[in-house]
């Protein structure tokens, strides 16, 4: 066992800490989900991605620093620790990318990785539909044959259907996502993932308000929208399994990293300071559960360091990703309920400096044991893939 | 002996509830929330008009003096609805006006009883006062803590916002020598009856959300059956249902502790609004888990009850400081 | 509304107040599952037999005083409340009794009312057999028809199977349950509720040690036991139907009245208050939980009393019984770890005098989520039944 | 970096897992629960022969000195085997009198590794001392508070029974005078390190109960299905899993933290021994359920796992006193 951190490891750190220190705004950035916070968002990527700090995990050649998950996970530590913003282009940093780099053709790469990184280009994802939520595998949208003509050109798909829940779409440039390019096939076969800009004819973007009444997301329809064969990534009825590649990402270490937790709690820790000079009787009955939220945090930023280490000496990462969803989605939600437990009569204000941010994120928290897999879906996984119970 | 409101009180809830699946739709409740005004026009003429404003007014100032056990039906209703209107307050607040007689409640209590004024009241811990914003009178203490009658243009009233689109949230200041010093009024009781009000309200917004998520899991299928027929679903429902079932004879035993003025009215009152806060906010997690993607949207309607839940469990003591309350009668003693 | 309790009521409560402080033993008898402790508890039943207290909800000709429901709640809480012993006759008087005034014949009443209620004969339960738990309609134990002779006399059953987790059987002079009447039937059908005497010819009893050791049930084998057509309670072939009746009491208002749980409720408030003398943190801690605890029980108290009250003004209890015993299972379990918790190095010590009861109370009430239907069938009750959601 | 225990220490483990799982099996445990001496004859001679006694030994008096993360994995199946065998109690108490040293440390260590002594210390809160009626050596404070070695003969040993039938509890008094008072000795690390070693021996019994209740699920039918098919019961099972799986990295991380006698020691030691507390209390519970009637007998092995959780859970201090020590560590900074 050996848990002191190695010097460049720690060196990564202070540079990133340095650098963030210097860089983060001061004042919050305008909420991601108006259009003008969106733009702003976009200018903190390039930023980061000029001083090659957007994509650290990324190759040196697409402006990252081919920095290893450990160095990943300080810099997350880090970036949540100084209260940076969210990433506009996590969707596709963080769940597309990882795609391309397994699947993509040299072109695709060439093409997509640094406007992604960059924020030039913005990615939503198309996973969900009406009909196909938990159940992502009965999802009917479909992709239709364009044969190329006889130079050979022209080839491609028409697109036809109905994506939901799609996040960050109503302001994104591009979605990926999976539709059903085999008319006649059934569940997990037939599926083919395209690249689609959604300036293109046919594509119509609805913003859906969550609940907190901003547009966070959007319903996106298409209504036979060409797609030229490039935008295939991976081979066409390959989807599901290109996908599963993504959303075991999605599940797994990269989507919620233990920083955001870890700076959580110790906001958390803060108010319960706060609370216990302006309402004693609150705090002291929170006293219990913010302890509990400080450490259930600590205990996801070990258990992910326990998974990285495992996956750098060279085992593979497989249901942990559920078991993992399963605990971060709910000490986030038990955490920020403490936290406005404590706020009391202020927990609902919208407009107050110290309610507000942690009604934000109760609510965020509530999405989490919903999206990318319920937690009941999770629970299955668990009991069948981990514990062997029969479906 | 009888642990449920009489028989008319009920009917006169059905009647209640009614009424207000009539005026107070969902889409009415929608409208309200995008109005500055945030409340259903001509909702609260009608409520005056069906009675429920005078429910807490002597029969001498043209109300029907009934006690909180007679009300609970219809503050079970007006929680179903979630409600935007200051129902509570302004019933509270007659009481008090009741209380103190003479002039305060020869000008006031017939307006309330035509629905012509709106009461807010602060009571019990906390600052902000529910419905100020809305009121015409507000009863609060001025600097030397005496409960006064403030009309609302002697009063400093600073709103703010709430994520609840249907409650008005402010605090109030009374500049010195403004408002009315009320004199013979029973501020812990009507405190712990405002309490109990709020606790019954909660249990109706507790049905009303697992009523959403039962219809919602009997249609919605996903791998080819409803999710309804899945124990995941239904064991979260029925753990939701039974907290509620179990927490509305607390809440009917508390009405009736106020009503007689037990000595264990208190302790009561906050075992009511910790049960029955326990128990919404289970349904509400319950039915937006079971909801999922489209219970996260503000177009559905799911987010205006889960809303109302919030505010009601941070108004009027929290579940943690009724908790307390209960446990220094209990563990005091 | 009206709370107060009738001067009637309050008198019959004075009088059992009073009768029960002077005859309660100073000293808790001995464990139920020892013969002597059996023994004694039988004497503790006759005593309160003779007094008529020992059925008070049973009509006077069989020793009881015709109490109603509500007479039934406040002898209970009084019961319990002045800590006398546990009843060996419960499923005698509580289960069978109920059963044999709604299906029994004269002959049945005369003969097994006054030895139940006397606790000269003492009744155990034969519903589960090992592979009929939760599913309890899947048992197999069979009753075999013999004809009667030429005189009409002599006919009968032959039963064979083996029953389990039957209370009290190890001591116990009867045993009811169902057997299958119709080898052809499956489920619900061709079943028949029985009187069998566990003296008779090819029954055999093995006990079974139970969590604390004791031989708290037992297993009950038949091997082709001849029971007379007398001691069939209710129609041939009705057994589900009669048993039913049982099995709802038995979940229903009768199985756990609310005055145990306000008088363990109350011990724990003691606990509490001699805790903080001498463990001022563990009291600390445990301060929520305790109030919890406690409104918890009063929780239950109103909730069976409006029950109560309704099925006094004519309305059917119907899966009220299944929120019921999923509320009190829980709340049992809950009170029961607080004062483990608040006890803390004690809290396994089964000889010292304050843990002891304690300990035992706690593995008494684990045996509360899975006993007469487990709580994960009584959810699924309350969501088809309550909820209409679909099996 | 690493958050595991090195290779050589987890080949140990298995091997250790190995040996009891020959020696001390479920049969062979009943035995000892039945048995006065409540041990399982020969076992601690083989866990000597194996290495296991001189583990915390250094290699002057025979042992291998090793620290405490290497002992992990021994630990987890000491807890996993429910093994009712003073090995934490030794180990620890062989590690005091390394540190004093001298005759005491010279006289017994060569018999502890050996497997011809067993210790039992006494530290932190509480006044019951566990293993002591089996010790030949104990560790416990004078009446002056200093710590002491006393010989069994010496010390006054009133045993207590517990509903574990494979540990053995007592208070013990030093009359005056009697034993040896130990100097140079780290009372609140060696505390610590009974703590963490405890948290380990609980993610052993979750590991255990957790895989008992799922062989159960994946064979007992009901309703005409296996039950580890209905959701209720893998939902149950998979919760319990992640709390274990949780807890275990938080364990290990405190084994480091007690072996760099690092500043955040003792927090660490307290959050591993709440969240396997947590964890296995939760295995526990949702072992009996799955298990149902079968699980509530004293004929079936789960009881035996259970009621060692019971017993880790209320001794070196409860879940509640390790939470509000790291409360006074997050919370008083």
């Amino acid at each position: 066992m050996d848990l002191t951190e190695p010097a460049e490891l720690a060196a990564f750190r202070g540079e990133a800490r340095e650098w963030l220190r210097s860089h983060v705004p001061g004042t919050p950035l305008p909420s991601l989900d108006t259009e003008a916070g969106f733009a702003a968002h976009r200018e903190w990527e390039l930023e980061m991605y000029d001083a090659r700090w957007g994509v650290v995990t990324w190759p040196a050649q697409y402006g990252g620093r081919d920095a290893g998950l450990l160095e990943w996970l300080v810099f997350e530590e880090e970036y949540w620790g100084a209260g940076a913003p969210v990433r506009v282009s996590q969707n596709g940093i963080f769940l597309l990318a990882p795609t391309i780099f397994e699947y993509g053709t040299d072109a695709q790469k060439e093409r997509f990785l640094t406007p992604m990184a960059k924020a030039e280009e913005v990615w939503a994802q198309g996973w969900s539909e009406p009909g196909a939520g938990s159940d992502l595998a009965s999802l009917r949208s479909k992709a239709e044959r364009v044969p190329a003509d006889a130079s050979g050109a022209g080839g491609g798909w028409r697109l036809s259907g109905q994506k939901t829940w799609s996040t960050r779409a109503v302001f994104a440039d591009w979605m990926f996502g999976l539709f059903r390019s085999d008319p006649d096939s059934e569940r997990h076969r037939g599926l083919t993932y395209f690249l689609v800009p959604l300036s293109a004819d046919g594509v119509t973007v609805r913003p859906i308000r969550q609940l907190d009444g901003e547009p966070g997301f959007a319903e996106v329809f298409f209504d036979s929208v060409f797609v030229p064969d490039e935008h295939v990534l991976g081979g066409v009825g390959e989807g599901w399994k290109v996908a599963m590649a993504t959303t075991t990402s999605e599940r797994g270490l990269t989507l919620r990293s233990p920083g955001r937790f870890m700076a959580a709690a110790d906001r958390l820790v803060e108010l319960y300071a706060t609370t216990r000079a302006t309402d004693p009787g609150a705090a002291a009955a929170a006293r219990g559960d913010v302890a509990q939220a400080w450490m259930d945090a600590d205990a996801y930023r070990l258990y992910v360091l326990g998974t990285a280490l495992k996956a750098l000496g060279g085992e593979s990462i497989g249901a942990e990703s559920s078991a993992n969803k399963l605990f971060w989605s709910q000490l986030d939600v038990a955490l920020h309920e403490t936290a406005l437990a404590m706020l009391g009569e202020r927990a609902t204000l919208e407009a107050d400096p110290v309610a507000g941010p942690w009604l934000d994120g109760y609510e965020f928290s509530l999405a989490g044991p919903i999206y990318a897999g319920t937690n009941e879906v999770q629970r299955n996984v668990v009991a069948e893939r981990v514990l062997g119970l029969p479906r | 002996m009888r642990l449920a409101p009489d028989a008319d009180a009920l009917e006169f809830g059905a009647s209640v509830r009614e009424l207000l699946s009539d005026v107070a739709d969902a889409a009415a409740l929608r409208v309200a929330w995008d109005d500055p005004a945030g409340r259903i026009p001509g909702v609260w003429q009608r409520l005056a008009e069906a009675g429920v404003l005078g429910l807490t007014v002597p029969e001498e100032y043209g109300g029907s003096g009934a006690d909180l056990t007679s009300l609970l039906p219809v503050l079970v209703e007006v929680g179903r609805a979630a409600l935007p209107e200051p129902v509570v307050e302004t019933l509270v607040g007659a009481k008090l006006l009741a209380e103190a007689g003479g002039e305060v409640a020869e000008d006031w209590l017939p307006r309330v009883v035509a629905g012509e004024a709106v009461v807010a009241v602060q009571l019990g811990p906390g600052d902000l006062v529910s419905a100020a914003p809305w009121a015409d009178l507000l009863l609060v203490p001025d600097h030397a803590g005496v409960l006064c009658a403030v009309p609302r243009d002697e009063a400093v009233i600073v709103a703010t916002t709430s994520v609840d689109g249907g409650v008005r949230l402010a605090t109030v200041d009374v500049p010195g020598g403004a408002g009315y010093a009320l004199g013979g009024v029973h501020i812990d009781a009507a405190f712990d009856a405002a309490v109990v009000a709020v606790a019954a309200q909660q249990t109706g917004l507790a049905e009303a959300m697992v009523a959403m998520a039962v219809g919602y899991a009997k249609t919605r299928e996903q791998f080819g059956a409803v999710i309804g027929s899945f124990q995941a679903i239904k064991h979260q429902l029925a753990d939701a249902y039974v907290a509620n079932a179990f927490a509305a004879p607390v809440v009917a035993r508390a009405a009736w502790s106020v009503a007689q003025d037990s000595p264990t009215r208190s302790r009561d009152a906050s075992h009511a609004k910790y049960a029955a806060t326990v128990a919404a906010q289970r349904a509400a997690r319950t039915a937006l888990q079971v909801h999922a993607g489209i219970g996260y949207t503000f177009e559905h309607d799911l987010h205006m009850w889960m809303k109302r839940t919030w505010t009601l469990s941070s108004l009027w003591g929290t579940k943690d400081w009724h908790r307390e309350r209960v446990a220094q009668a209990v563990l005091e003693r």
